[in-house]
Formats: structure tokens, C-alpha cells, sequence
């Protein structure tokens, strides 16, 4: 089979893509459209470091056929926030050093995005269950589930 | 304690590249593309030992979309000995494996296509013809006569000044632990741990058009890995333009220099960018891991809890070649007597060479593995002889002017005023006499605590 | 990697499909087990199908349970009627796995993954396999003894199907961290009691203490016409010990999953006592 | 079935820095004409934020604001020597580079506005990008007049070279003595733990550790790395390993799902102190802290689970099967 077209709403703009069939969402992303925020940290689903959102649900996009994205609504960190304009996860992680090395920060993003998106107030538990896909090697997570209450009690604040 | 207050020293300021790493902004060598680059997937030895007879990338090479097979006979200096900058010899791992394998995972050809899926398939296509011999797997079988020797130099150990392991002699163990009240033995081992940062191995090379190589590496070491690569390419290092400085975790893992002078070689020889990203699988089974250790602790107690001797006999497990090991262990024998004042100490440290990946530098490597020990067998002699956990420690712990076994003044120790702190922290009330004590108070020279 | 990807709109263009390319042909549910050995390189597929269009996806009663093969995990944890399959679901991976992962495919996950059949076994589930001629249904114990002899080449597992569920029920799993973890033994366990509070119906099944998940048919039988007492569970859980096969894996050795089949089936079956 | 708690301390060293061959760091530093400092470095940012508290300390030096100085890193076309990022040298061995060229740009700057002010260079004071001379504040100018002034008027270059060598030592292969290392650095870390004696499992309750860096030069991420290394240290103790079975290679694993690290959901209670007892030769008193944190919490985690159930489990990692079997072991024994 020859490469085939998919089309689908990425960070609010519909984009055409040519791909190979077989290709993952996370190749698509960051080598054909080269938004590199979304990370290759594995490839078997057992990082996180490539999640992004699909119809506003969290996906790990190396697990995902590029071709099942056609039609559908795909979110990566890009798109929720880019400086100045950061969103208030992004500026939260910031402010707590909730990223270190910075490599799993785009996933964990994600994921808490997903989570607050549906659930604005979670407690501290709900939090790290939502982020049991992702894993962090430097910061022993706590600085992340920091950041992620203090949007969570900004929130509430609001 | 009072340290003088500065200016933005002792600040908690945001941090620089903070921004950039929330946004995903940031880039990262596998964020790193060139028009018309290629990818790089290596051909590996599916066994742990074995003698080459042939390796056939016929069938690879004619696999559409691949543009050059990389090979032993490409590679100008095929030998990869990273500490030869600092003098540890002899060469015994090739850059590419051509005569014999000696780990499960050794690479022996890469393969160099238009896309990455390409490289891979293409790369299950070469055929290997190796004669497998039985494999080393345990220190102590390496290290006993029955064992095969592995290693072109006649054992399977590395060689120190003429010795198979390193010595730490300070005191008379043999004669102190005669007059020891307790004689306290102790068994430690550690598995080999993976350093599993979230961001694998990762190079891209572009050959610019004035010969030089512009070389995006997620190295810990930029010099490090830039002259041990001019050394395998056979080049000098300006041929060379090392980027980095940015890296998705390391942890002592990104200090091997394993990917840049491949994937400057398959630069080279296609005239193309070229870049070459790990998978998960290889940064678990084909990058070095933290090294197995075993150790074994002898020590003599007296009755009052001082430590009077202590013999340490410890195996430290290299894989299949030297990388940082033969380092590691050193730094290891420095510190298997642990920081406390011991008058009598003999260690014997062995790096050990097996048929399994390569061991190599981890975050703390020789140190931790001695902490762990020293720290464990100290709780053993308390529960041995009835004594306080936090007393066994802080009556021996080291002080400032005291004589280390490496023969070194201690100068800045606060190994009492750690303890100290973390008793009041969780609201352990020390008694009095464990209170008053100093890291200053053996009345010696250094210390700088007034 | 020159392939063939089919994505067939319904149910009817998948058996097509199937029927066509029969053997050959590489099927994915949601694709977690399969992607990841694609981008390892592990094996290169000429002919896949995905399932994820299918209209295979959702819950269905009608007399009893049927969920689409495609129905994916966190859909599952939301089945309230079947408490210890919605839990199940739940303990597996994370949020974005469990969106992706489907009944269908978690069927077919190698153990010691594959935690979806244990509580499946405990409500006594079918399967549904479909092909181009039709549809049958085969007991899950069956199907996942031979998954591969009771899917011929030209059928695709379509639903599951589960009787209403009775009596009360519990699942444990054991792993090796607190979440997103493969199993060393995963427990199912269903009881019916009559009025005297004897057991009249048992359903104990084990996950990752044999070569596929299984059920403990011996220590069913031993609790049959006894109450849930501290004698009948450390019987049942005695028993069950025996019933298992365990393996060796990286996560712990045959040695250990035995063991722990004892400590978990009593606790199970202890928590139904509360 | 029985929870058993307990209760374990280390008491630990860390070396600052290697010497097997000599280690070496340099950085550059020069003005640019609006008072602007890039300090040029080859080294490396793991993630631990070398990028910033060198900036921290280079601005220090210099005595101008933060904001001001740039830090170049990772470049070998642009940069001179580091031997990199290891050993708990960085912040150490990079830090002394740059304050030493940070000193020689310091003394150029002031030469220039010596002459621009008609004062002698030793009575000038530099802070925050201010200058002016001692005594008489209202004489006075900043690094921006000057650095123009150097650039465009005396043609003068305000710039350092920094070099910290910690000389290669011998060793001796009859005695092993030797000097390894530039400093030491100390902690103390108290383990809590849960045993469950059915299971083996063990669960940290609490991790609380005094840590002794010599001088933090950024409290939150000395911080950022206690907490990391509290984590990593528990995983190393309970979770890890490549070869499960090791020295057998059967189930070499391959991914996160048989290599467990923790989830967010693993994580026990930290807690830390941090004393600051300056050394002699770090910049600022500074010590290694970055892989010190991840090696008190496994021996006094081993020394927790031994005084919650009394069996020794020294082999790593302390798996719930290792310590099952410990257990059993030691039941057989006492009956």
C-alpha cells in the first residue's frame, strides 16, 4: 500500500498528513509535523512520556495508528499553552521545579490536563492515580503532584 | 553553624530552562532533523559468548530504502576503551564486534536507511553465523581455575599494577582481629540496575560541507565523548563540533561513549545526516548497567562498640569489558571502610569481567554499593552486641584530623552532625553524652566548623 | 515498512476482510500490545486490521450482558452491574492505556497480563466468534485454553457475553507497585448463597498462576455446601495452591506466585465475609 | 496475617569529584557592550540545573544581576574543556571555574571604570551592577557605562579565563592510599517501613533525612534533588534490577513493565533538613549533593525491615519474595 492521507484537528486547525499505514501517532507528530513536545521515551507504553489527548481523552500516541487519528480532534501540549501564554499546569510545573530533566513533563502535562478537565477538584490520591502511566526518574514526583494541587486550589480560588 | 549570607547564591531562582521543558520546548537531540536524514538500527549478537565465522548483510543491503551497512572494516580504530585518556589498558572492546562476541546485544554492523522502520526490518535480515561457547555469568566462576578465560590477557580479571584486584591496606587487620571481643561477618550483594532515564540514547550527525562533523549527542561528558570518537574515526577532535548540554536524564548512563562515533561513521561513509535513537529495549539490555556487587565483611568489635578492624573482600561485576569499571572499583575500594574511624582496614576490590552487557558508571556507582554494605553491617554489629543504632555510629564515626585508611586527613566531616540532625527531625531525644559529641572534638587539625 | 492497513467501517467489512487475508493477517484491538512490538522492531506485519472502527464498541443488555470486542478498558471500569470486572479494569495500567486497551483485545494478552479474564471466568462469560458464515459462541475457559484453535483463521472475537450476575463477588491483585503493574496473581472469586448461608455456587479464578487464566475448579467444589468460615477459605485457598501451575518470570518465580495464590484467595474470599 | 513496622538510620559520606586522571573544568566569561556577561561552558545539565546555579554563582562573582549573566553550555566549537557531568563534581568543579574567570572579568570591568571615574581600581565597590567608589557613594556609574566605554572608547576586552583542576592522584597498589576525592559531603536518612509477613511486601512509610551539602546555592532544587534521590534510593532498594534472577540471565527484562520503578502512587513521605557547613575548596563552600541522596535511604530501608521483622535481607533488591523466604527461613529455625 502506498502512503495514505489522514486529516484530523490537531491543536484546533484541521491538518492533512500524508503517512505510512503502519506509522504511530508520536512518529506522525514529531517527525512528519515536527511538534516535538510529545516524546518518544519508550515506544511499548510504559512511560507516558507520549501522551496527548485525542477527543480530549489521554492516549499514548506511540501506541496509537496515525490512521485512527483521521477524523478526530488531537490535542499535544503545544496546544494547550506556549510561552507567554502558558497554561496554569504549565506555569505550575514552573514555578514548583516540577520538571527537572524536562522529559517526562510533556506526558505528565497531559495527563493531569486530562484529569483536571474532567475532575477539578481531585484529592491528592486521584492526582497520582491519574499519573500512574507516567514515570519520572528525576523528580521522585512529589514536586509534580505539588504543582498540579496548587492549580487544582487556584481553581477552587477562582 | 552559620554560613555567611551572600546575594542570589542561596536563592531559590527559577529555573533557566524551566520554561522551555514545561512548554516542551525544549529541544532534545531526538528533536533534532535534517532534510533527507537517515536512520541507523544496529545488528546485535543474539548470544553471550561466541566466535564469529561470517556475518552476511547481502540480503539487508539490497533491502529497498537502505543506503550503507556499517561494519567492523569501517571503523578506522576498532577498539573502544573510553578511560585510554586516563591510561587504562589494554584495548579489549571492539567498537563493532568482528572475531567474537562476548555479550548478549554486542553490536556487530549497523544498518543505515531512509526511515527507521526501514533500518529495522532491514536489519533482521542479516545473518550471523557464530559459533557459541559457554558463557561466564558468575564472579566467583570467573574467578576460580575452572573457569574459561574470556580475556586475551590470561584471566578474567583487570589487572591493577601487576594485581588482579586493588588493595587497601592500612593497620594490622590480622593481628588487631585477634583482640577483638565480637568478630562480625556480613554478606552484601547488589543486582545490576538499569539507569533508565525517560530519554534513550540518542546522536544525529550531519557532515557539513567543510568536513567537519556536527555531532547532537545527549552525552554527560561533551570532551570526554568527542575525544574518544576523533580517536575511533582516526580524525582530530576539530573534525569534530560536539552540541549538547541538554539532557532528558542520565544518571552515569549518557557517560559511555556508544553512540556518537557509529552514527559519525554512517555520516561519513552516506554523506547524509544520520541519526540513531535507542529503543527502550536496548537502553534495558544493550547499554551498561550499574555493576552487580558481592561483598564480604569481617570485623572485629570490642565490647564498648569501637571498631578495631575490617577486612573487606568485594567482586565487582565489569560485564564484558572495561568501559568505567576498572575506575569504579577504585573509587569503590576507597570506600568500603565507610566513614568511620576504623585503625585497622585491609580490602581487597576485584573487577571482574563476565559474558554479560557491560557494567559502567551509575549515579554513586562504587560508593553506593559500599554505603549500603557499611551502613548494614553496622546496624548488624549494634544488634550483635546490644548496642544504640545512632550510638555504634556516632562513636565511630570519623572526626576532623583523623587519618582515613586511603591515608587521607579528614578535614571536613559532619557525618555526627547528620546524625544529630536527623534524631531531632523525626524527635529522637539522643542522650546527653551522643548530643554533645563533634565532628571536632578528636582535638586534631582541619575542621573548620568554629 | 511497506503494508497493508485495513480499517473496516463495520462489522461485516471486517469478517470480508478476514475471510480475504485469513492467516495472514495481523488483528488489532487497541493496538498496545502490537504497536509496541512494531516500533521495537520485534516483527514486521505485511497485512493489519484494526478493529477500532468497527462498530464493536459498547454495552448491551438484553436478557443478559454483551460487551462489544472493541469496548475499550475505561468503558469497562464503568460497568457498574459487574463490580469486580469494572475493578479489574481499573487496576490495569493508566488512565491513556485503559483508553486504549479492549476487552477483545486483553483476551489475547500473554500472561501475566491479561487480568480482564479472571473476573470474566468468576461471571461465567462467552465469547462471541464471528465469521463471513456466521457466529457462535464458545465458553471463555475454553476459548482461552486454545485461543488460537477456537478462532479459526477466518473468524474475529466480536463480544463478550455475561449472564446476569448473582451472589457476591471479589477480586485481588498482586503486583509489584501500587499501580500500572502486570500481575503476580490476580484472584476472581464469586460465591451464591442460599438462605442458611451455605454456598450453593462457586466461581474462583486465578490470573497469572498458569499458563492462561484459569479456574480453580477443586477449591469451587470444596466450598460448595459450606459457609464462608476461617476453615473453608484456608481449605479453599490450600487447594487452590495445589490447582495453580505458576510460572518464573522477572516480576517473581513459580515459587512465590504459588504462595501467593494462597494468601490471596483466602483474602478474597474474606472479604466476602464482611 | 500481621503488618509489622520498623524502624532503620544510615549514616552516610559522599566524595565530591573524581582524580583518577586529573579533573578538569574551564569556562570563559566576556562583557558584551551593553554589560551583558555569557559564560561559556562545555558542560551539561542533566536535569539537576546546572544552567542556573551557575548563572547563580557566576552572578556572584561578578556583581552584577542575575538576569544579566547568560550561560552557555554545550558547545565544544565555543566552549573550553569540562570532563563533564559526574561524580557529583559539576557544580563544584564548574562553579570554581567560572568564579575564577568571573574574578579576572571583574578586575578588567573595574579598570575601565577606574579610569572612566578617575579612582583607583581598589576603591571601587561592584554590586548588583552598580559601581561606585568606597566612601563616596554619590560617585558613582554601572557595568552598562562601562562596558560601552571598554568596547567603543579605551578598546579594552572585559573577559576571564577559569580553570579548577583537582591534580590526578597517584595511587599507591601496596597500600591503596590515595587522595579521591576534593570533599565529603554527609547524610543521615531514618527509613519507616511496613512489613506484611504473608506477603513480604514492604512498604515505606517515611523517608526523613538530614543532609550536609557545605553550601546550597539553590535551596528547592537541592531539594528537587533529596526528593529524587529518596525515590530512586527506595526503588533501588526494593524494585530494581536488570537480571532477576542474577548472575542468570533468564528474564533479562526489556521494558517498564517488568522493570519497576515507582508510579506516583508509590512514593512514601520525605522529609529533609539541610545543614550548610562550608568546605574549603567548593565555590562558596559548596559539596557534591547530586548522588549522595540516592544512597542513604537503601540501607537504613534494609536496617528498617530487619528491626520490623528481624531477618537480614542484603541482597538487592529486598523483592517481597527474598523477604518471604527470609521469613520462612527463619520460622523453620525456631521450631
Amino acid at each position: 500500500m502506498e502512503s495514505i492521507t489522514v486529516t484530523f484537528k490537531l491543536n484546533g486547525k484541521t491538518t492533512a498528513v500524508a503517512i505510512e499505514p503502519l506509522e504511530s501517532l508520536r512518529t506522525v507528530l514529531r517527525e512528519h509535523l515536527h511538534l516535538h513536545a510529545t516524546k518518544a521515551g519508550c515506544g511499548q507504553g510504559g512511560c507516558g512520556s507520549c501522551t496527548v489527548l485525542v477527543n480530549d481523552e489521554p492516549v499514548l500516541s506511540c501506541l496509537m495508528l496515525a490512521a485512527l487519528a483521521d477524523g478526530q480532534e488531537v490535542t499535544t501540549l503545544e496546544g494547550i499553552g506556549t510561552p507567554p501564554h502558558m497554561h496554569p499546569l504549565q506555569t505550575a510545573f514552573f514555578d514548583r521545579f516540577a520538571a527537572q530533566c524536562g522529559y517526562c513533563s510533556p506526558g505528565m502535562i497531559m495527563a493531569a490536563k486530562a484529569l483536571l478537565d474532567k475532575n477539578p477538584h481531585p484529592t491528592r490520591a486521584e492526582i497520582a492515580e491519574a499519573l500512574a502511566g507516567n514515570l519520572c526518574r528525576c523528580t521522585g514526583y512529589v514536586a509534580i503532584l505539588d504543582a498540579i494541587e496548587d492549580v487544582v486550589t487556584q481553581m477552587q480560588e477562582a | 553553624m552559620g554560613v555567611k549570607q551572600l546575594g542570589i547564591v542561596g536563592q531559590s531562582v527559577k529555573r533557566r530552562d524551566g520554561i522551555g521543558h514545561v512548554t516542551g520546548q525544549t529541544q532534545y537531540v531526538d528533536d533534532v532533523f535534517y532534510t533527507g536524514m537517515l536512520w541507523l538500527k544496529m545488528v546485535r549478537s543474539p548470544i553471550s559468548r561466541g566466535i564469529i565465522h561470517g556475518i552476511d548483510a547481502s540480503k539487508a543491503e539490497a533491502f529497498p530504502g537502505v543506503v550503507a551497512v556499517v561494519t567492523a572494516k569501517d571503523v578506522p580504530n576498532n577498539w573502544y576503551t573510553i578511560l585510554c585518556l586516563i591510561g587504562v589498558e589494554p584495548n579489549d572492546e571492539p567498537v563493532l564486534a568482528h572475531e567474537e562476541v562476548m555479550y548478549m546485544g554486542e553490536p556487530i554492523c549497523a544498518i543505515v536507511a531512509e526511515t527507521e522502520a526501514i533500518a529495522a526490518e532491514a536489519a533482521a535480515l542479516v545473518k550471523l553465523d557464530i559459533e557459541e561457547l559457554p558463557p561466564v555469568l558468575d564472579m566467583e566462576f570467573a574467578i576460580s581455575p575452572d573457569a574459561p578465560v574470556i580475556k586475551k590477557w590470561g584471566n578474567n580479571t583487570f589487572m591493577y599494577d601487576g594485581y588482579n584486584h586493588r588493595k587497601l591496606r592500612f593497620g594490622d587487620f590480622e593481628k588487631a582481629i585477634q583482640q577483638a571481643d565480637h568478630v562480625i561477618e556480613g554478606d552484601y550483594s547488589l543486582s545490576p540496575i538499569e539507569h533508565a532515564p525517560i530519554e534513550t540514547h540518542c546522536c544525529v550527525v550531519k557532515p557539513e560541507p567543510d568536513g567537519r562533523l556536527t555531532v547532537h549527542s545527549n552525552t554527560q561528558a561533551l570532551y570526554f565523548t568527542m575525544d574518544n570518537t576523533a580517536i575511533i574515526l582516526q580524525v582530530p577532535s576539530q573534525r569534530l563540533h560536539m552540541i549538547g548540554g541538554t539532557v532528558g536524564g542520565g544518571f552515569g548512563g549518557k557517560v559511555d561513549v556508544i553512540t556518537e562515533p557509529i552514527t559519525c561513521i554512517a555520516a561519513m561513509k552516506t554523506g547524509r545526516p544520520v541519526k540513531w535513537r535507542w529503543t527502550r529495549e536496548e537502553e534495558m539490555r544493550k547499554s551498561s548497567t550499574r555493576a552487580g556487587v558481592k561483598m564480604h565483611y569481617t570485623d572485629g568489635v570490642m565490647n564498648d562498640g569501637r571498631i578495631i578492624a575490617r577486612k573487606v573482600r568485594s567482586l565487582e561485576d565489569a560485564g564484558a569489558y572495561h568501559r568505567h569499571s576498572p575506575y569504579g572499583v577504585q573509587k569503590h575500594m576507597a570506600n568500603l571502610p565507610g566513614p568511620y574511624t576504623i585503625p585497622n582496614v585491609w580490602v581487597d576490590a576485584y573487577c571482574v569481567y563476565t559474558n554479560r552487557q557491560p557494567s559502567s558508571a551509575m549515579r554513586g556507582f562504587g560508593v553506593t554499593e559500599a554505603t549500603f554494605a557499611v551502613e548494614c553491617q553496622m546496624e548488624r554489629i549494634a544488634r550483635t552486641i546490644g548496642m544504640d543504632s545512632w550510638e555504634i555510629r556516632l562513636i565511630n564515626a570519623y572526626r576532623n584530623g583523623q587519618m582515613r585508611p586511603v591515608r587521607k586527613v579528614v578535614e571536613d566531616a559532619t557525618l555526627i552532625e547528620t546524625i544529630q540532625a536527623a534524631a531531632e527531625l523525626i524527635g529522637y531525644e539522643l542522650p546527653a553524652h551522643l548530643k554533645a559529641m563533634s565532628s571536632d572534638d578528636y582535638g586534631g587539625k582541619g575542621g573548620h566548623h568554629g | 515498512m511497506n503494508a497493508d492497513l485495513f480499517i473496516p467501517r463495520s462489522l461485516d467489512e471486517a469478517l470480508s476482510v478476514v475471510q480475504t487475508h485469513g492467516a495472514g493477517l495481523l488483528v488489532m484491538g487497541g493496538g498496545t500490545m502490537m504497536m509496541a512490538h512494531l516500533n521495537e522492531g520485534i516483527f514486521f506485519p505485511k497485512k493489519v486490521m484494526s478493529l477500532a472502527r468497527a462498530g464493536l464498541s459498547g454495552v448491551y443488555r438484553n436478557g443478559h450482558t454483551q460487551i462489544g470486542a472493541t469496548t475499550n478498558l475505561t468503558e469497562v471500569s464503568q460497568i457498574a452491574d459487574y463490580p469486580i470486572l469494572s475493578e479489574a479494569a481499573y487496576q490495569i495500567g493508566g488512565p491513556a492505556i485503559r483508553n486504549m486497551g479492549t476487552i477483545g483485545g486483553n483476551l489475547y494478552m500473554p500472561q501475566p497480563a491479561g487480568d480482564l479474564a479472571v473476573p470474566l471466568l468468576a461471571y461465567d462469560a462467552h465469547v462471541e466468534l464471528a465469521s463471513a458464515s456466521g457466529s457462535r459462541t464458545v465458553s471463555l475457559e475454553d476459548f482461552l485454553a486454545e485461543p488460537r484453535s477456537h478462532r479459526g483463521v477466518h473468524e474475529l472475537l466480536v463480544a463478550v457475553h455475561l449472564p446476569d450476575p448473582t451472589g457476591y463477588a471479589a477480586y485481588l491483585k498482586l503486583g509489584r507497585r501500587e499501580a500500572n503493574t502486570p500481575s503476580v496473581v490476580a484472584v476472581g472469586v464469586r460465591v451464591v448463597m442460599d438462605k442458611q448461608g451455605q454456598i450453593s455456587d462457586a466461581r474462583l479464578a486465578l490470573g497469572a498462576v498458569g499458563p492462561f487464566a484459569f479456574r480453580a475448579k477443586n477449591a469451587e467444589a470444596l466450598l460448595i455446601g459450606q459457609s464462608l468460615n476461617a476453615k473453608s477459605i484456608a481449605d479453599a485457598a490450600q487447594i487452590a495452591m495445589e490447582e495453580s501451575n505458576p510460572f518464573t518470570d522477572a516480576l517473581a518465580t513459580a515459587w512465590y506466585r504459588r504462595h501467593m495464590v494462597g494468601v490471596f484467595v483466602k483474602r478474597t474470599l474474606e472479604q466476602l465475609t464482611k | 496475617m500481621a503488618k509489622h513496622y520498623g524502624r532503620g538510620i544510615a549514616a552516610v559520606n559522599y566524595p565530591t569529584g573524581m582524580n583518577l586522571g586529573g579533573d578538569p573544568t574551564q569556562a570563559l566569561i566576556f562583557c558584551q557592550p551593553t554589560g551583558g556577561f555569557s559564560v561559556k561552558l562545555a558542560s551539561t545539565d542533566l536535569g539537576q540545573g546546572l544552567k542556573t546555579v551557575i548563572a547563580q554563582i557566576a552572578a556572584e562573582a561578578l556583581g552584577v544581576p542575575f538576569d544579566s549573566v547568560i550561560v552557555d553550555t554545550g558547545d565544544t566549537d565555543s566552549a573550553p574543556h569540562c570532563m563533564g557531568t559526574f561524580a557529583s563534581r559539576a557544580t563544584h568543579r564548574v562553579g570554581n571555574a567560572v568564579i575564577m574567570a568571573a574574578n579576572e572579568a571583574r578586575k578588567a570591568l573595574l579598570d575601565v571604570a577606574a579610569e572612566e571615574m578617575e579612582a583607583a581600581p581598589e576603591d571601587l565597590v561592584l554590586e548588583n551592577g552598580e559601581i561606585y567608589v568606597k566612601g563616596a557613594p554619590e560617585r558613582k556609574t554601572n557595568v552598562f557605562n562601562v562596558a560601552l566605554a571598554a568596547h567603543f572608547k579605551h578598546g579594552k576586552t572585559i573577559s576571564g579565563r577559569g580553570i579548577y583542576l583537582k591534580q590526578k592522584s597517584g595511587l599507591d597498589p601496596e597500600t591503596g592510599a590515595c587522595d579521591p576525592d576534593s570533599t565529603e559531603a554527609h547524610a543521615t536518612t531514618v527509613a519507616e517501613v511496613e512489613v506484611d509477613d504473608e506477603t513480604g511486601e514492604v512498604k515505606v512509610l517515611r523517608l526523613a533525612s538530614a543532609y550536609e551539602v557545605g553550601r546550597q546555592i539553590n535551596p528547592e532544587m537541592v531539594k528537587g534533588q533529596i526528593v529524587s534521590g529518596a525515590v530512586m534510593g527506595m526503588s533501588h532498594a526494593l524494585m530494581e534490577t536488570v537480571f532477576p534472577y542474577y548472575p542468570a540471565l533468564d528474564h533479562h527484562t526489556y521494558s517498564f513493565g517488568e522493570y519497576i520503578i515507582p508510579t506516583a502512587l508509590d512514593i512514601p513521605e520525605i522529609e529533609s533538613v539541610v545543614l550548610e557547613y562550608p568546605s574549603s575548596n567548593g565555590p562558596y563552600g559548596v559539596k557534591g549533593v547530586g548522588e549522595m541522596t540516592a544512597n542513604s535511604p537503601i540501607p537504613a530501608i534494609v536496617n528498617a525491615i530487619y528491626d520490623a521483622v528481624g531477618v537480614w535481607v542484603t541482597d538487592l533488591p529486598v523483592t517481597p519474595e527474598k523477604v518471604l523466604r527470609a521469613l520462612e527461613e527463619r520460622s523453620l529455625e525456631t521450631h
